[in-house]
């Protein structure tokens, strides 16, 4: 079974300490796949905010790298995700993969970064220079989920 | 029956309270008898019934309806947005 | 048009270091997909030795950055290439690109880890405990950039 | 005509040499005449015919079979392994 880890961080996330941590550290796996979700520039940003379920989130989040673990040859996974405020170019959330071979490294860190955005609670809030928005859902988000979910259970019947 | 109730993010914002505690009559057997009693006391607890909404019961993801039994707490969450 | 970054490293390649070159350094960016091809272990394994072709291995990695940012669309697209002798754990191979949306860029990621497998000349030799040997192409991987190829001929057609 | 030839990676092994510079008889106009030419004078050479070789012709990759000027550098290579 892959080695899993998982946190929330209420203070920073270093996407370069993050990687140097995995990169050469599985001997069997040959390729190292990461995300960095990071904040992006809209009109006005000042600051991204993000809020979190305690209790429920982590394990929401380390289910979604247990499927993936599941799904997929890899011999790690990794997310570790923000909550609280950020500011522009910040990094929100950083997902990785180790494994022998590089597809299944890329679709296990492509799986759980789709998953993690509509099946792990949390809930973006957007300050700009008129005030704060809570960030709406998007339908591309939903129906990248729902493939996942669709195709994970046509497999495991 | 007592129930605590919390609203998460925005609808938070919508019912302008992050957690009640409420006492509840006979009858309210799931989440969605549940909205029903709360639109009848606020309207802004239309909010609730949208098909989008999430709940968390307890420290589980549920779908809906979810049952209810004395003593829980029921989340109400908007979609999530995380990543 | 994408910023592309090309470089063959005769040294060192360091994933954590590059990984924070680019991590924020896009406003419009809100992903960063990111991998990294490393020494795996194999029995006897001593080192590993990448061979190039001076002059044109750089051209041909260039071409497949280009490639990707005209297929997909990313602000940014790296690659980082190892030659000469590596231990195991080190890093060959530090593939980037950074996106607007995190599908753009894990896909064009993919594609190009695919494409300088089979597309870009290296030639990779296993030094064991027993003598050196010339890896042998995989057929995976040729399929993997015939893939490619043809889709990306086929929506230019 | 005047061209050199090179030998890359397990090519190189197979043909014992890195390099060759060759003064070639009239006729031979493309990559598979070359290739014949070098069979005829070593066997080893027959491993330049199998079609996983790629070829480098001065700056570029260029498909078999490749045309051949005076002057041209070309080089034999196995199959390409990076990443």
């Amino acid at each position: 079974m892959a080695d899993i880890t998982i946190e929330i961080l209420h203070e920073s996330l270093d996407p370069a300490a993050e990687t140097g941590a995995l990169a050469g550290r599985d001997a069997s796996a040959g390729g190292l796949a990461t995300f960095v979700g990071q904040v992006r520039d809209e009109p006005g940003l000042k600051a991204l905010e993000l809020e979190y379920y305690p209790g429920v989130t982590k394990q929401a989040l380390q289910r979604i790298a247990q499927t993936a673990a599941r799904r997929w040859m890899i011999a790690r996974a990794v997310i570790k995700h923000r909550v609280g405020r950020m500011t522009l170019g910040e990094p929100i959330v950083f997902v990785a993969a180790a494994a022998a071979h590089r597809r299944e490294a890329l679709d296990a860190v492509g799986y759980m970064i789709d998953m993690l955005k509509t099946e792990a609670p949390f809930w973006k809030r957007v300050h700009t220079d008129t005030g704060a928005h809570w960030v709406e859902a998007v339908d591309a988000d939903r129906d990248a989920a729902d493939f996942w979910m669709e195709e994970i259970a046509s497999e495991d019947a | 029956m007592k129930l605590t109730v919390r609203y998460v993010a925005a609808l938070r914002d919508r019912m302008g309270r992050a957690e009640a505690d409420l006492d509840l009559p006979e009858g309210i057997a799931d989440s969605e008898a549940l909205i029903g009693h709360l639109r009848a006391a606020e309207p802004a607890a239309e909010a609730l019934s949208h098909p989008s909404v999430r709940l968390i019961l307890n420290d589980a993801i549920v779908p809906r309806p979810a049952p209810l039994s004395d003593g829980d707490t029921l989340a109400f969450c908007p979609p999530f947005t995380g990543g």
